[in-house]
């Protein structure tokens, strides 16, 4: 696995250097004339009023807190998937099926949750 | 080849600065940033012990899996009280959640 | 070997002769070579970039029924590179307040994130870079970055327009990752293995399509590509009406451009693995044998059409509201997707060791069965609905009567 | 010194670093974005170790989505964001110290004990590591209670969490 994970360390290096390349070339070749009016932040002509960081609304964390559990548990489900294919057929093997379908079904149960308490209504 | 000892010494380092942040933070958010940083600290060892001890116990990656699970929940549950608490005191400073203290 | 029957491998194997003759180690050799490959591989990729500009407008121009760029060069196929020039001669423009680091850097690894899935395509048999055997969770990895990028972009900028789109960016493209996980273990409860030639292998001698075997996770892993990339009907993240032109709005010349090309290369790139994942990669009945190049233009061509779907629905699709969005997501393709795969994972247990097209049509037959009920489902919801809202407009008809 | 050795070196100072600086930053989204570079580096070590699945799950799920939160979460809980100021509490100086007696502790364990300067044996050919991983999983003999308990465990974060942090004010 190491050679692949060099190709990809030098695929990295490879693909941040163009992006930045870019970048640079545009900042050698291109005009620079600041002036306050320019760099001020654009809200469509308007002045700006009040912080720029506004607050947010909490939603948005739930999803991505709902998010965050489900993710963990399709970590668990990828070993699980290619265990499949390696168990024996017959009996054992739905059994490993059977086992990762608990595991599902428990998530969901958290999922029928969430919806039940409108969690994941935008509120 | 890189001997364990590498992995250890960094390890040990990296729990020792998430075990810095976790006392010395004010911010209930900062303290759990350190938590992150001491759990992979945790995972480094983990992985390092399976890969340098016997191969065919796949145990130190599946451990290291559940601490992946643990993390997670601590994160989802321990910002979920930050936030709420944040709704209803208007702070995350640690210090001054004294609600509890008597 | 010779160079026409496998042109890759016999200029590899030869620079690496020609390197450990300069009396370099081969570690050494083997880096430099790995090197070249990732640079002839990413140089490609840009190039393809310019050309999708190009066939971006020109698209969108036959949909809304106009002409598109035909000034610079026959069918204006030359427009991108005049566009680069502009972009390049921009002036930079930071806004009052940024975080100067996080800002630059945002595009940065916009780009790097897409250009990074291209280190595992597998162009065709004998063309393919790392044969990682985690490939579908690095393509979710690499996404990770893209939801990293957005946020540095939106929270640095400093405008409430930008931190206002990349929330939304994110909330949507997290969400629509779980489906799209999902549906990425279907391909790989099938084939047994996470690596992405095992799969396309797997569609081969012997196989057939998964878009056959699994026709819901193909429909599943579309919607979501549409999500992750925050194509219309999903973008919200731009949304001119509403936040101006999202995350991106400070940004002007090349650093807008980057954010633009890796947002078309992106599309690309998911078209070509829909096509991995479902329709054989570059398998096209026995005809990728002629050579590996045929391979890898059938590649390319099957991954055009996905792009194509993608364009297509961008330009015909209206944008929906976050609130029916984020809602779509979690009470409909969420549970939807874990359906399928508990009865692909049963299946597949089941019917071990049987012939192919019995395990083909049983799959089929099983998603079509799941298809329907969902369908019947949603049938008694909506009826449920209208019950529902009906006496409130009789009553204020009435209301109104009086 | 091989170029293994260097790369690891790299690595250790990337997270070091990073981890300093996530404890030691006044700017709340800055700490995130150095744990960001911190989790990185140590997916790097992980591949460095072959451990290929964790390299990818570790990007997965604490760059992709326990980072994500965090940003989230200093979001909504600054009505401004760049609040500069004092990030420390006064005792500050004891937790200094109560880090490096740990570390020196922990070292002079370490160091005692005769595993220490170890070294790997090569991965046997044909080894899959998440082959492996997926079979300890499912096995009646290995994890399959862990496994099942996991999602428990998330089941009861996930409850948690939303009870937690959804009820209104």
């Amino acid at each position: 696995m190491q050679s692949e994970w060099l190709y990809i360390g030098l695929f990295l290096l490879v693909g941040i250097f163009i992006p930045v390349a870019a970048i640079v070339i545009s900042a050698l070749l291109g005009p620079k004339k600041p002036n306050p009016i320019k760099q001020s932040t654009y809200e469509c002509g308007m002045e700006t009023v009040g912080v720029n960081w506004v607050q947010f609304k909490a939603p948005y964390y739930i999803f991505a807190l709902i998010f965050l559990i489900f993710d963990v548990e399709t970590v668990f489900l990828f070993p699980w998937a290619i265990a499949l294919n390696q168990s024996q057929p017959g009996v054992l093997g739905v059994f490993v099926a059977v086992e990762g379908v608990i595991f599902i079904l428990i998530l969901l149960a958290g999922l029928v949750y969430a919806w039940r308490k409108g969690a994941l209504e935008w509120m | 080849m890189i001997p364990l000892s590498w992995y250890l010494i960094l390890a040990a380092a990296l729990f020792s600065v998430g075990l810095f942040g976790v006392l010395a933070r004010k911010n209930a958010i900062a303290i759990l940033l350190g938590i992150e940083l001491m759990l992979n600290a945790v995972n480094i060892n983990l992985v390092a012990f399976w890969r340098y001890g016997s191969l065919a116990s796949i145990a130190g990656q599946v451990f290291a899996i559940i601490v992946f699970a643990v993390a997670a929940a601590e994160v989802a549950v321990g910002l979920g009280l930050v936030i709420s608490i944040y709704r209803r005191r208007n702070t995350v400073v640690a210090d001054e959640l004294d609600l509890m203290k008597w | 070997m010779t160079f026409w029957s496998d042109p890759i491998n016999f200029v590899a194997q030869w620079l690496r002769d020609v390197f450990t003759g300069w009396g370099w180690s081969s570690g050494l050799a083997n880096a430099i070579i790995l090197l070249l490959g990732a640079l002839v591989l990413v140089s490609f990729a840009m190039l393809l970039d310019i050309f999708l500009v190009w066939i971006e407008r020109k698209v969108v121009a036959r949909f809304q029924d106009r002409l598109g760029p035909n000034r610079v060069g026959p069918f204006g196929i030359f427009q991108p590179f005049a566009d680069i020039v502009k972009l390049i001669l921009k002036e930079d423009i930071t806004p009052v307040g940024a975080d100067k680091l996080v800002y630059n850097l945002a595009p940065i690894l916009s780009l790097t994130s897409v250009l990074l899935l291209w280190a595992i395509l597998p162009l065709a048999a004998t063309i393919y870079g790392a044969d990682l055997n985690v490939a579908l969770l690095y393509l979710v990895a690499a996404g990770a970055l893209g939801t990293l990028s957005i946020i540095m972009a939106g929270w640095s900028s400093n405008n409430k327009y930008a931190l206002l789109g990349a929330f939304r960016m994110v909330a949507s493209m997290v969400s629509y990752e779980i489906p799209m996980v999902v549906a990425l273990l279907i391909p790989t409860i099938i084939t047994g293995s996470m690596s992405v030639r095992e799969i396309t292998l797997a569609q081969g001698d012997g196989g057939v399509w998964f878009f056959i075997v699994a026709p819901l996770a193909t429909v599943i892993f579309l919607i979501s590509a549409i999500a992750e990339l925050g194509r219309s009907p999903f973008d919200l993240n731009e949304a001119e009406s509403e936040i101006v032109a999202g995350f991106h709005i400070e940004y002007t010349g090349m650093k807008f451009g980057l954010f633009y090309a890796g947002e078309l290369l992106h599309a690309f790139t998911f078209g070509g693995f829909l096509a991995i994942l479902f329709f054989g990669g570059y398998r096209f009945f026995g005809l990728e044998n002629l050579h590996p190049l045929v391979g890898a233009i059938i590649f390319l061509v099957k991954a055009l059409i996905g792009y194509w779907v993608i364009m297509w629905v961008k330009y015909t699709v209206p944008r929906i509201r976050i609130d029916h969005m984020l809602g779509f997501n979690w009470k409909f393709l969420t549970p939807l997707s874990l359906v399928v795969l508990m009865v692909t994972a049963v299946l597949n247990q089941a019917l071990a060791g049987s012939e192919t097209w019995v395990y083909a049509l049983v799959m089929f037959l099983a998603n079509v069965v799941v298809g329907w009920l969902t369908l019947e489902i949603l049938r008694a919801y909506s009826r449920s609905q209208r019950k529902a809202e009906e006496p409130v407009v009789e009553s204020v008809a009435q209301a109104a009567h009086h | 010194m091989t170029a293994i050795q260097i790369l690891f070196i790299l690595s250790a100072v990337v997270i070091l670093g990073a981890a300093v600086m996530v404890v030691s930053t006044k700017n709340l989204v800055h700490a995130a974005l150095y744990l960001v570079a911190a989790l990185f580096g140590v997916a790097v070590l992980f591949a460095l170790l072959d451990a290929t699945f964790l390299t990818v799950v570790q990007v997965v799920v604490y760059i992709g989505a326990i980072a994500i939160l965090f940003i989230f979460a200093i979001m909504l809980t600054r009505r401004e964001m760049r609040d500069q100021g004092e990030q420390l509490n006064r005792g500050w100086g004891a937790a200094a110290l109560i880090g490096l007696l740990t570390f020196g502790g922990l070292f002079m364990l370490l160091s005692s004990w005769r595993g220490f300067n170890g070294t790997a044996a090569a991965l046997p050919s044909g080894f899959d590591g998440v082959v492996e991983l997926g079979a300890a999983l499912v096995s009646t003999d290995a994890f399959v209670l862990p496994f099942e308990v996991a999602s428990v465990l998330l089941l009861a974060a996930l409850i948690g969490a939303v009870y937690v942090a959804g009820t209104k004010k």
